[in-house]
């Protein structure tokens, strides 16, 4: 997906975090990182294996099992000089952490009148279909977007996952990298010289224009599956990838659809007040007059994740299900 | 080979009862049908047909077993993700919990929680609660419900050390202590928290010394010695049925397997895992046993024979179980009744 | 806005509550109230004065400052037959016990394949608008609305605060109730006889042609006063009451939208990923043939709450605001 | 009356220093400043020029006065709601705190904080925190960061008997402790949070024996005793400056006013109140230095006069500041610049 002319090679998502994380180390000398288990067991995702050897425990830091603890910790840290790279395990365990991150991390430069900022980078699994059931499933990006005072970024593709740590933190302010656990395997082409990129802008990452296809994270490389299937069917959708949910880049999807005419909103997220309900009533606010057919969301079923893959799958947004939708949608006002 | 008989003969020549008998050949039968469950399962995951997390209780075995012999079936159990054996042991039907591990809805959660949420109203079994610590509030309230209903029902509730650090444990020790309700907390310390080392997760690593803090009644015992265990368990659940208040007993022992599947055990050492094993809970009890003239081989070829059968039951009944129909995917996020 | 024939009464929206308590403790003997300060000291909003010595301290407890504890005790007492009425102060302290609602409270039943249900009711204040700067001062309703398996209500009147109460109480599940700071010293007329009431559908609170102004809570309050200046101009707005945020009573504001055409949504909630995103997204999706004009959202600026009052005032909806929202939309397009 | 020559030869008679007489005259015009500060903040939520939450430290002066002696500038502070006194005698300005409570931007947060939430870069004042507890783990996190920078530096943390009972006290002593950060952790435990009584939150209430447990350093001291708070914390932070780790500072005090503007004040009765107020921290160092002739009743009535002089400055610079523009609301949600 990159665009860049430089050598390009194969890499893991969770390799080109790992490389991020070291570049930031070895460029920073006040970054670090710490978290439950990312040093000597190497990450409950494997993401660190390896940095404790290479960068010595005064840069990873394994914690006890204290989320509240230690975000706060970390937040402290940014405070008083450090650019701390905190891990939680999952954003399920991150609901022990929300006090500190919410009444802390998203407030304290507004409190303070604009005197403290809050640099740190809390970086946490997100998402279901791997079979770990209701606690350990959710996918809460949308969710925290709702917070002003942090910023959410959720990078879907190699590029991004490489990209997007050094620039969060270069931003003054707390920013949450939603890492979805179903794209950690995923491998994708990464310039050699890759660095990093911007965390305030969409991308249009398949150029259509029967119909946008709104998306982030694992649910886009969904959404681009079911464009390749649409497309030989002569729908040519075009896909757009979120990246940062807030502050939302709404001018790209609104010129999209200003193109299309039509979008569907694909979000792994639950659908009541979700960033795919958002999406929406921003484009009926200001693009309503753009469109030919109602806004559609594919969201996860309202349900705690169940355990039983059928019914997990089912639960997921799907490539089928975007296809059917999409069909339907083109079909029925084309 | 001797016959039933002269094995009787033989115990009572070594100053043993028979109740004695039956007791250890029952703790030592609890704590191999955990064993060879969860061999099976660790099997299954290979073959595909258990997905998700898979915590192996390998190990941990006399704990489990040992303190749920001091629990009656009116009292209340609060687990972890790593509770197949608490499961088995309570009396979940071991084919009910394969089926939950296959996720089907003959499953004793219906398929709907797999091995982390093994749930049973019968037995008054309260999961399966695969957020670290996050079982302990909740087994307070059991228990203040209890005291507030004027039932003299204890409440047991296992965690491990890594938990111990979590600030929910403070919360709940304190409110525990300062209520007087009749909770057993059991932390099973195995030294680990995934790959984190009790000397990197707590400041002070005696987690006695936690409970003694907030007043609480505590012990810590050899978890490795199934008999020891349950002495200890049951001096401590007489103590908390008696309207005392809160007891803590931590339970000294060790994982022999990884974490989980996914855990390549960077953290410790192949020697010191070894040299824990020969403290196996099954080898030294069913020794000890065998020594003092409690139990013979041919019990223990007995009791293999026998568990090996239930487990394969217990695989043949998950195999015949059914899928959940996908049109009830949205069941069970509301009751469908009211309760009365 | 009774509509009951019976003798009414004035009672405070604080008074309704209390009475809501004291009498579901004296009906059902497995009913209580735990919390900080629920007792001695008479509860932070003073709603619980008195309890303590009518009803003594087996059903008044007053517990530490410890929400996670307390909240995940509450459950468990629910699991263990009790029907606990657990209080946490405000809103922004529920999130030291994010993790028992939604980990625990939430998932129970899901998780357990329909055996163990959690019959807890948890009450919190929300809302801003009194001074008490961004740590005191969220409103969370729709925010906690995004999550299956707890119910979300959000009483705005005084029947309401009395009557919502024991429903709540004798749902099998685990229903959140928001009562807005703002509404607790609101006089209003109570039937004598009063009692529960439903929390699963929303009401008209006035009847309208013109224009569907969909609120909550304190904001419905405004919503109304500003459609009796609105009334005086000739724009006839209709006003609903959500009630329960989650689930969502959608057929109503569908049906007044179909009537009325035009609709505007007031929420005391940040913007985006809001519940009124989400009633946006509703109409959109199901009510978009129906709309003469693209519906829009009037929500709190996205800000942390600041101190001071003008600018606390500049941040929430307000009345004036939302007579000239209405007017732009009825004149623009009527 | 004496001449200004004739004190300090009284003094010298006594036994006492010019040095000692300096700063005994420093203490006592310390929380002098404190309890006239906040009686005129009483006065002008009255008149409803502050409002929103206004919590009052009267009694409890001589923790803040002490305590903060004992730092140098470089040092960190994280403090709690009620810390007008806190931010007072580490050096923000008084006009500037005034102002941020009538909601000015000349206030020291810009009106943005109001009471509850005080910051001031220049003197590292982290605030002004409303969450009990909350603060707890950021200042782990800022002496975490002294330390990995390899800064000489002391965080100093204050909170009150209710926040032991948080969870996140737990994982901040054990976190502190475990990585052995330079942070003085300082309870001001004055019997109460909000209504309920220590005996109603703790299950053991010597709070020491909390940080003990984590085998933190600790003492407890008469909070109403400000020379004895001065010369624990000095021992205190000297052994956290020197690297020894962190240092739990319990001072027992009491607040003579109601919890905030709020509170009816039920839960305790006006005998302990009046008993309390026999302890005076300002009464009792004030008879004790004008009894040992450190100070006379002419020093007093000095300060009594420069301490009202300087509240009236405050209000008058309050009073003159002015309102931010409307246009400004969204500014500081982020940054508007990055910081290098
Ligand atoms: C709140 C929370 N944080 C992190 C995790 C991930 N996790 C699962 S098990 C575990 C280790 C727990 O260790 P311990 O309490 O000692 O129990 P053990 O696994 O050793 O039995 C961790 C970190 C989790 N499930 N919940
Ligand atoms: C997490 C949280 N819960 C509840 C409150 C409401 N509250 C504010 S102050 C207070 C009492 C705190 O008592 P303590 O820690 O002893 O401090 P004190 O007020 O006595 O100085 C409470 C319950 C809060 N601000 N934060
Ligand atoms: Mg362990
Ligand atoms: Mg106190």
């Amino acid at each position: 997906m990159s665009t860049s002319t430089h050598a390009m090679r194969k890499i893991t998502y969770r390799e080109a975090v790992r490389e991020a994380i070291r570049d930031a180390i070895q460029k920073d000398e006040r970054v670090f990182l710490m978290g439950e288990d990312v040093g000597r067991y190497g990450g409950c995702f494997a993401v660190s294996k390896g940095l404790l050897d290479e960068l010595g425990p005064a840069r990873i830091l394994d914690t006890p099992l204290s989320e509240s603890g230690f975000v706060g910790a970390g937040i402290g840290a940014a405070l008083g000089g450090m650019r701390p790279i905190v891990e939680v395990m999952t954003c399920n365990f991150s609901l022990l952490a929300a006090d500190q991150i919410l009444n802390n991390a998203a407030v304290y430069l507004h409190m303070s009148g604009g005197l403290f900022n809050v640099p740190i980078v809390i970086r946490m699994a997100t998402g279901g279909g791997r079979q770990v059931a209701a606690q350990h499933s959710r996918c809460l990006d949308g969710w925290y977007a709702h917070i002003p005072g942090i910023k959410v970024v959720s990078p879907a593709t190699v590029e991004d996952a490489r990209g997007m740590l050094w620039t969060a933190l270069e931003d003054p302010d707390p920013v949450l990298i939603f890492e979805n656990s179903g794209l950690y395997n995923m491998e994708g082409e990464l310039a050699v010289d890759a660095g990093p990129v911007d965390i305030d802008s969409a991308r249009i990452r398949r150029q259509g224009k029967h119909i946008t296809l709104i998306s982030y994270s694992a649910s886009l490389i969904k959404s681009l599956d079911a464009a390749e299937i649409l497309a030989r069917e002569g729908i040519d959708a075009e896909v757009i990838d979120l990246r940062t949910l807030r502050p939302l880049d709404e001018k790209t999807f609104l010129e999209s659809v200003g193109k299309t005419h039509r979008a569907l909103i694909i979000d792994e997220g639950w659908r009541s007040g979700s960033i795919s309900a958002e999406i929406s009533a921003r484009i009926m606010e200001s693009g309503f007059f753009d469109l030919d057919a109602p806004v559609q969301r594919l969201c996860s079923v309202e349900v705690p994740m169940p355990y039983a893959k059928h019914l997990e799958d089912a639960a997921l947004p799907q490539v089928d299900k975007i296809v059917d939708i999409v069909r339907s949608m083109v079909g029925a006002n084309g | 080979m001797r016959t039933k008989g002269s094995k009787k003969a033989a115990a009572k020549e070594a100053g043993v009862t028979a109740v004695d008998r039956e007791h250890a050949l029952h703790l030592l039968r609890s704590m191999i049908l955990i064993r060879r469950f969860e061999a099976k399962c660790a099997e299954l995951y290979s073959a595909m047909k258990i997905r998700g997390f898979l915590h192996l209780y390998d190990g941990e075995e006399a704990v489990a077993v040992g303190v749920l012999q001091a629990l009656t079936p009116e009292d209340a159990i609060v687990a972890t993700y790593r509770e197949h054996g608490h499961a088995l042991i309570r009396g979940v039907s071991p084919g009910a919990i394969m089926a939950e591990m296959y996720g089907k809805q003959e499953g004793c959660s219906r398929g709907r929680g797999g091995s982390m949420h093994l749930f049973d109203d019968r037995t008054r079994f309260y999961g399966g609660n695969a957020i670290v610590g996050g079982g302990l509030p909740l087994a307070v309230g059991l228990a203040l419900a209890d005291k507030m209903q004027g039932k003299a029902r204890v409440t047991c509730c296992f965690f491990g050390d890594g938990a111990v650090a979590e600030g929910e444990f403070h919360e709940s020790m304190n409110l525990a202590a300062l209520w007087k309700v009749p909770v057993l907390f059991v932390c099973e310390n195995n030294l680990y928290a995934m790959g984190t080392a009790l000397k990197y997760s707590h400041a002070v690593q005696d987690l006695t010394r936690r409970a003694a803090s907030y007043d609480m009644a505590c012990e810590a015992v050899d978890g490795m010695d199934v008999s020891a265990v349950e002495t200890a368990a049951r001096k401590a659940v007489a103590f908390v049925r008696g309207g005392e208040g809160p007891y803590f007993l931590e339970c000294r022992t060790y994982r022999f397997r990884a974490h989980s599947m996914f855990d390549a055990e960077l953290y410790r050492n192949k020697a010191e895992v070894e040299e824990w094993k020969k403290r196996c809970p099954i080898e030294t009890f069913s020794s000890r046993c065998r020594e003092g003239g409690l139990i013979s081989d041919e019990d223990l070829a007995t009791i293999e024979r026998e568990v090996a059968h239930e487990v394969n039951e217990a695989v043949a009944f998950a195999e015949a179980c059914t899928w959940e129909p996908l049109e009830d995917l949205t069941r069970f996020v509301y009751s469908e009744r009211r309760r009365p």
